[in-house]
């Protein structure tokens, strides 16, 4: 491998999927089934190409970063150009491979998943381009791209959350989902406006190394906070951090396929893979934001987590209480332990919702064979017992939940003890406290609310048990991805110590960079806190596992065993489970907020702009036409009166004078005749 | 450079040639509506192919602007010359054409506007004859603002504009087409008169040596109005900062910012939207709105470069208000026309706030945005006449789930929505953001609250594409039939414009990058107060 | 003391003034055409006592000759001679002859009061024949004149002959 | 005033014949009346004119002057004539008075 192969693999990475998206597009009614076939296939070579840039890069160029670089636009003016690249370094290359992965992964899945939709090819066209920008945002070298590939996920995911667009539901979440996420992006490009008119490029290395030199926006430190936090403010949007959050759980209205690829293992992910990517530029100040912001979405998304009965839902809280956690991690300095749960989570998040897409496909058959359009095939409720008909799924979902939870010999035990440790530390450096205390919280609901899925779905028995009568596995292109992912929840692949990953190929491919803002507004050095992580680290183990048990273990309690009434705890708290269940009103509150806000002054405005200032148009209109006819009047009785009379008068000699024009030449020579003589007696 | 046929200058050709077409269509019997019809199509056509040429041969190199040696294509006559009159002196006007970086895409634009517009304009039944007569008059006025030098040309120009507009929308019409007609005409004729007035104070402050004689004669050459050196001493705008500068650039300001519309200028473009047909709105929003904010960069602002600096924080609040105004009243329409209008309004003020920057990603952003928009706009405006045409209503709340009744469309119209809202890989993105790009550099907080019309726009673009073709389908939309050729002819290429441009924007970017440049460098720079220090 | 100049002189004068009488006031217009003949008679004698011998010679041939012929053709072409009644009639008599009796009062008043500078006749053209002194006078001092006569005579003749000849205007088919 | 002829004796006549004249002209209603009216008017301002080339120095002058008059007299009477003739046949009459179309 040499760095141009590099690049030409990381470009054709870049681009097959973009073929795939314009060949499904133009010819998927052609292609009908085969869509899939030539979708899955096109995503495969990538996948390939990425697991080669991948072990060469890991392997062999370790410490090297491939960069291309064209410039895109010139504006001719001091060297003032927007430049596009592509970037590999080895945080890319993880990401290619988690990509590409899960992307192939689903499109597997969704072969038999979506068999028979009306859309099919459309599908695996609209899974085309997001790769597409997903694998963009990824390579992005600059502010710029990251940008335009930030853009265009939303739109792809607003087309596949949207797939189902006859459902007024699916319309409407598609639509919040792309506005949210403007939101999002609104703020991002503002600090990538500051950061332009500070540096005049928006590269990252140029920007980085500029920053380090001491240029920061407006020689200020605080424009330098605001530059980074609004950057994170895409983040935000993206990765459905609060308050931004609202949007991830309605985004579960697109195929389940889609949550998975998207709103659980790569889109989402985006926004945590932003803070790492530009990580450099983030103040003391800034990071301390994004941890408590991470923590707040954390722990109120597990609470929210724990009051569902839609499996989706309480899988799409709980991706947004991970995102929370991986934000977190990167805000108090564990850089490398947030990313490292990125990628874990990526696979057993993924795994997490194919295994309940392939519960609900089972469902939705059953209940259809069965007749009943009643019963929501995604409730837990309706669910139970499936454990023998349906094994693969359920010992898959099984090691996924325990990944999730934190339980040993797991990959999420790994990244999840690692970010607690972090915390740890970071409380010890800066005495923020609250941090660790949610983080644990957190952790222990995490093991709560995800158990509580997996017994309600798959252990016990229905009261209604002829309704899953004639269940049965899904087909193999549903449970292959599945083991895949099962295998990649293992510790194994990270770390050759079950109890430490800093001992893994990870810890020293992905290195926490050098901060590039002035030391007096820096966070704590590398050296400080990895010494303090080291210091928590069997702390955190330690904690860690109990409260993990704990929530097990309460959990099985409730659940499985019974010892304890959910419903009496229901009963007693009724109104604090109402609130949990309602997700804590945001929706309520942004529609009675901002977008009723929006909404009347919209209206208020198109009233006015109606009544006042088409009104003032219209009524200076108005005034000068009535004006104008009361002139007018003047002008018919006053002026044109004079006028007339003047003629009139001249009209009435003209009369009199008539009568002398008798038509006769005698007549006329009569009167010269007089009027000489009379010249003549006058002027003698 | 020079490009004959014919010997004539291709920029009267590209002018007058919609002309040409005009005699031709009005001496066919209106029987033969085929015959009309392409014939108009073919004069747009040779337009078009003149256009091409132009992008061809055009020397991306030269800026121009203010500098008369570096236009191109330059065709300067006497037009009328009147020797020694009584207290008047000489007047002078010249046939002067010429284009730079600031005309050249507004040229393009109007050559691939005025044919879709006439392709648009092919079912139109009611008289035909005088339609496309009237299409092709005001062809040939769009053309000749852009490419006249002489004010007073480009004066006639923009008021020979205003007749045919005033009965396309006038005969050809929705339900309240004569009022919309005549508020359109009397509010762009208000500002005329302003511009008018300007352009007479301009004649007898600007003096330049004859080439012959060498005796000083007043002039209208716009360009020679740019150097203050050529301000006769104690004439009314002599000197800068003057308050009479200010008043006259306050008066052509109004003058180019009805026909924006700047708020509070802008009450007209709904209504005229609204009644005009389809192919009129596309060029008025397409062409038309196009002239005010080039009028101010080829105008207003090199002319009084003082003054412009002067105002050039009202300039960026009022691009502010534009925004995100534009965006909320747009938010609560209900007519699928209306919204685009105000849409409109909107978007131009993107081009306002980049203007404003005065700097090169702003000035850039803000040319391209204005050719974005148009194609853009041209766009949205025919896809609403697509399906008016079929259905006989604008309503949005009339529709819904036409996606899988008219994929074709709904793909075109996806793109077209998207451009509008500003995703990356379609052209509306690229100008849009070089413009805020630019405009942060100088307005910081005002770019940062224009942002918000990032989100807005998004929200009702994505709810009126919610509305319309997502959702159940309506009973009595079932037999709608999809895009025909000849519509897809027509926003095909607009649709691969919008494409192009947005992932590769350097084609167009490099025929105005100089003369960007070099209009930010002179309005800005300090040479104009050196010279008139003299 | 009247001589015999004087003599002839009235009696020229009564000629003149009697047949233009006849002329003015006659009812028959053969009657006054006949009378104006007499009056060229006696007008061409006053020019022969003003010894203009030339001048009456041509009051003669033109006036006698021409012009009254040419009167008398107009007359008998113009009124049907054999039943319609010649007479031609009157109007407005009196203010008319107010008119008249005005300007003759008139003129004969300012002939009378004026002072006329009279100066006499140089011999020779009172006593050789003045056809020289006229043809001389015409191709030298009054060429000019002569020539424009001669070129309006010519388009009055031809003018009058169109004028004359033009037919009724043909009516619509 | 003696009765000795002198120039004060024709330009009397002449007085009078003009008088005769205007009153023809005023008068009678026959266009070719009219004629002879001006006749008489054109004959009285010869003799005028004659009379003073013979006692007032006016010489061969006077004699030319009126010998233009002779000439315009043809003229006009043949021009004349031709009118009156054209105007009999569109009017069927050659009174002046009737022949009044310009009033209306």
């Amino acid at each position: 491998m040499t760095e141009t192969l590099f690049l030409q693999f990381a470009t054709a990475i870049l681009f097959i999927p973009l073929i795939s998206f314009l060949v499904l597009i133009f010819f998927g009614k052609k292609l009908s089934d085969k869509s899939a076939i030539v979708g899955s296939g096109l995503i495969g070579s990538t996948l390939l190409l990425s697991l080669i840039i991948f072990f060469s890069k890991i392997n062999y160029f370790h410490n090297q970063t491939f960069e291309y670089t064209f410039t895109w636009v010139d504006f001719g003016y001091y060297d003032s150009k927007i430049n596009l690249g592509i970037m590999i370094d080895n945080m890319t290359a993880i990401m290619l491979v988690v990509v590409t992965l899960v992307s192939f992964l689903v499109h597997l899945f969704s072969i038999s998943y979506m068999k028979g939709d009306i859309r099919y090819s459309r599908y695996f066209a609209f899974l085309g381009i997001f790769s597409f920008s997903m694998l963009g945002i990824v390579l992005a070298d600059n502010f710029f791209m990251i940008y335009v590939f930030w853009e265009l996920v939303g739109l792809s995911s607003y087309l596949l959350i949207g797939h189902w667009y006859e459902k007024t539901s699916a319309a409407n979440a598609s639509k919040k989902a792309f506005i949210v996420n403007r939101v999002g992006d609104v703020g991002m490009f503002t600090g990538i406006m500051i950061l332009w008119s500070t540096f005049g490029t928006l590269d990252f290395e140029k920007i980085f190394s500029l920053m380090s030199l001491g240029v920061i926006p407006f020689e200020s430190t605080v424009w330098l906070t605001a530059a980074g936090l609004l950057i994170f403010c895409g983040a935000v949007g993206k990765s459905a951090q609060f308050p931004l959050h609202v949007w991830l759980p309605d985004a579960m209205e697109g195929p389940t396929p889609v949550s998975a690829l998207i709103h659980a293992a790569t889109m989402v992910a985006a926004g945590v893979y932003l803070i790492a990517r530009v990580f450099p530029i983030f103040t003391a100040d800034a990071l301390i934001v994004i941890a408590y912001i991470g923590a707040i979405t954390a722990f109120v998304s597990a609470t929210i987590a724990i009051a569902q009965y839609d499996i989706k839902k309480v899988l799409a809280y709980s991706t947004v209480s991970q995102l929370g956690y991986m934000v977190m991690s990167l805000g108090v300095g564990g850089f490398t332990s947030g990313f490292f749960h990125l990628v874990t989570h990526a696979a057993f998040k993924a795994g997490l919702f194919l295994g309940s897409g392939s519960v609900i496909f089972a469902m939705h058959h059953v209940l259809h064979h069965h007749n009943d359009h009643h019963t929501d095939p995604q409730d837990i409720r309706n669910m139970g017992g499936l454990k023998n008909k349906m094994p693969i799924t359920f010992w898959t979902f099984l090691i996924f939940t325990l990944a999730i939870s934190g339980v040993p010999l797991t990959s999420g035990f790994l990244s999840k003890d690692d970010i607690l440790a972090g915390t740890l530390a970071f409380s010890d450096l800066t005495g923020h406290t609250i941090i660790p205390i949610i983080a644990f919280t957190v952790a222990g609901m995490t093991a709560f609310y995800m158990f509580r899925v997996l017994i309600l779905t798959f252990m016990g028995s229905h009261a209604d048990s002829h309704r899953i009568d004639g269940i049965h596995e899904s087909p193999w292109q549903m449970t292959t991805p599945l083991i895949i992912f099962a295998a990649l929840s293992l510790f194994f692949f990270y770390s050759p110590n079950p109890t430490n990953a800093s001992e893994g190929w990870f810890y020293s491919a992905v290195v926490r960079p050098e901060t590039a803002v002035p030391e007096n507004v820096s966070a704590s050095s590398i050296e400080s806190f990895e010494e303090a992580v080291h210091h928590n680290h069997g702390k955190a183990i330690t904690l860690s596992l109990l409260i993990a048990g704990l929530g097990i273990l309460i959990s099985f309690a409730t659940y499985y065993w019974k010892k304890i009434s959910a419903d009496k705890i229901l009963n007693m708290f009724p109104k604090t489970f109402k609130f949990l269940n309602m997700k804590w009103y945001f929706d309520e509150l942004y529609d009675k907020t901002v977008v009723w806000f929006t909404m009347t002054t919209a209206k208020v405005l198109a009233w006015f702009d109606f009544k006042i200032i088409d009104g003032l148009v219209n009524g200076t209109a108005s005034v000068t036409k009535s004006t104008a006819f009361g002139s007018g009047k003047f002008d018919n009785v006053v002026v044109d009166g004079i006028v007339n009379l003047t003629a009139y008068t001249f009209g009435f000699f003209g009369l009199i004078i008539r009568t002398i024009q008798t038509g006769k030449v005698q007549t006329y020579l009569a009167f010269a005749i007089v009027g000489a003589l009379m010249i003549f007696f006058f002027f003698n | 450079m020079n490009n004959n046929f014919l010997n004539i200058g291709i920029l009267t050709w590209m002018t007058f040639i919609p002309v040409v077409g005009m005699i031709a269509v009005l001496l066919v019997p209106k029987e033969q509506k085929t015959t009309i019809r392409w014939i108009s199509l073919g004069a747009t056509i040779v337009q078009l192919i003149f256009s091409v040429i132009i992008y061809t041969n055009f020397d991306r190199s030269l800026a121009g602007v203010n500098n008369a040696a570096t236009m191109q294509f330059v065709e300067r006559y006497s037009w009328i010359d009147i020797k020694s009159v009584e207290w008047f002196g000489r007047i002078h006007i010249e046939y002067f054409l010429g284009i730079d970086g600031i005309s050249v895409p507004m040229v393009l634009l109007t050559a691939l506007i005025s044919f879709v517009a006439v392709l648009s304009s092919w079912s139109i039944e009611k008289s035909i004859k005088g339609y496309f007569a009237l299409l092709l008059l005001l062809d040939t006025g769009m053309m000749g603002v852009f490419v006249s030098l002489d004010f007073f040309l480009f004066y006639v120009f923009w008021e020979i504009m205003l007749l045919p507009m005033y009965f396309l929308i006038g005969i050809w019409g929705g339900p309240r087409r004569e009022y919309a007609a005549i508020k359109f005409f009397i509010y762009t004729l208000f500002g005329s008169v302003l511009m008018l007035l300007v352009l007479i104070a301009l004649y007898f402050s600007v003096s330049i040596p004859d080439a012959s004689t060498g005796e000083l004669v007043h002039t209208f050459d716009m360009i020679a109005m740019m150097n203050p050196a050529n301000y006769e001493a104690n004439s009314l705008l002599f000197g800068l900062n003057t308050s009479w500068r200010y008043i006259a650039y306050v008066g052509l300001f109004i003058g180019f910012a009805i026909k924006v519309p700047i708020f509070p200028f802008h009450t007209w473009l709904p209504d005229a939207h609204v009644e005009a047909p389809t192919a009129i709105s596309v060029i008025l929003a397409g062409v038309l709105l196009k002239m005010g904010t080039y009028g101010l960069m080829r105008v207003a602002m090199p002319i009084f470069p003082d003054a412009a600096i002067y105002y050039l924080y009202p300039l960026a609040f009022l691009g502010f208000i534009n925004i995100v105004y534009g965006a909320l009243c747009a938010m609560a329409q209900t007519d699928f026309k209306k919204l685009i209008a105000y849409s409109s309004v909107s978007h131009m003020g993107i081009v306002l706030l980049g203007m404003a920057a005065l700097n090169t990603q702003g000035m850039i952003g803000a040319m391209f945005q204005m050719f974005n928009h148009g194609t853009i706009t041209a766009m949205l405006f025919l896809i609403v006449g697509v399906i008016y045409d079929r259905t006989h209503t604008r309503g949005l709340n009339d529709f819904g789930g036409l996606m899988n009744q008219m994929p074709k469309y709904s793909a075109i119209m996806v793109i077209a929505f998207f451009a509008a809202l500003g995703l990356p890989g379609l052209s509306g993105f690229v100008s849009e953001v070089f413009s805020f790009l630019g405009a942060f550099q100088t307005f910081r907080w005002i770019t940062i609250a224009s942002t918000l019309g990032i989100v807005l726009t998004a929200g009702y673009m994505l709810w009126t594409l919610q509305r319309v073709f997502l959702g159940e389908l309506p009973e009595k939309w079932k037999s709608l039939t999809d895009i025909n050729n000849r519509e897809l002819i027509m926003l095909v290429p607009l649709a691969i414009i919008v494409i192009l441009l947005g992932v590769y924007p350097t084609p167009i970017l490099d025929l105005m990058n100089a003369s960007a440049n070099e209009l930010v460098d002179f309005i800005k720079g300090e040479n104009n107060l050196t010279i008139l220090g003299q | 003391m009247l001589n015999l100049y004087d003599y002839i002189f009235y009696f020229f004068a009564i000629v003149i003034l009697g047949s233009s009488f006849v002329v003015v006031f006659s009812r028959n217009i053969v009657h006054s055409a006949f009378a104006l003949l007499f009056t060229f008679f006696g007008v061409a004698g006053f020019y022969v006592l003003l010894s203009a011998d030339f001048l009456a010679i041509t009051q003669l041939l033109v006036y006698v000759g021409g012009i009254l012929v040419l009167l008398l053709f107009g007359v008998m072409l113009t009124n049907n001679i054999v039943n319609v009644e010649i007479k031609s009639g009157t109007m407005q008599t009196l203010p008319a002859s107010l008119i008249a009796a005005l300007i003759a009062g008139l003129l004969c008043g300012i002939f009378y009061v004026s002072n006329w500078y009279l100066v006499p006749t140089t011999p020779e053209l009172l006593n050789n024949t003045t056809a020289v002194a006229i043809g001389y006078a015409f191709i030298t001092t009054w060429i000019l004149p002569f020539e424009v006569a001669s070129v309006v005579l010519l388009v009055a003749m031809i003018g009058a002959v169109i004028i004359a000849r033009r037919e009724k205007a043909p009516e619509v088919e | 005033m003696t009765f000795t002829v002198s120039l004060n004796h024709f330009i009397f006549v002449s007085a009078i014949l003009f008088s005769l004249g205007i009153y023809a002209v005023l008068t009678r209603r026959n266009a070719i009346m009219v004629l002879m009216g001006i006749e008489l008017i054109l004959n009285s301002a010869n003799i005028n004119f004659v009379a003073f080339s013979r006692y007032a120095g006016m010489d061969v002058n006077g004699h030319l002057a009126a010998i233009f008059v002779i000439f315009l007299a043809a003229c006009e009477a043949a021009v004349a004539l031709a009118i009156v003739l054209n105007i009999y046949k569109q009017f069927n009459t050659v009174n002046v008075d009737e022949v009044s179309t310009m009033k209306d």
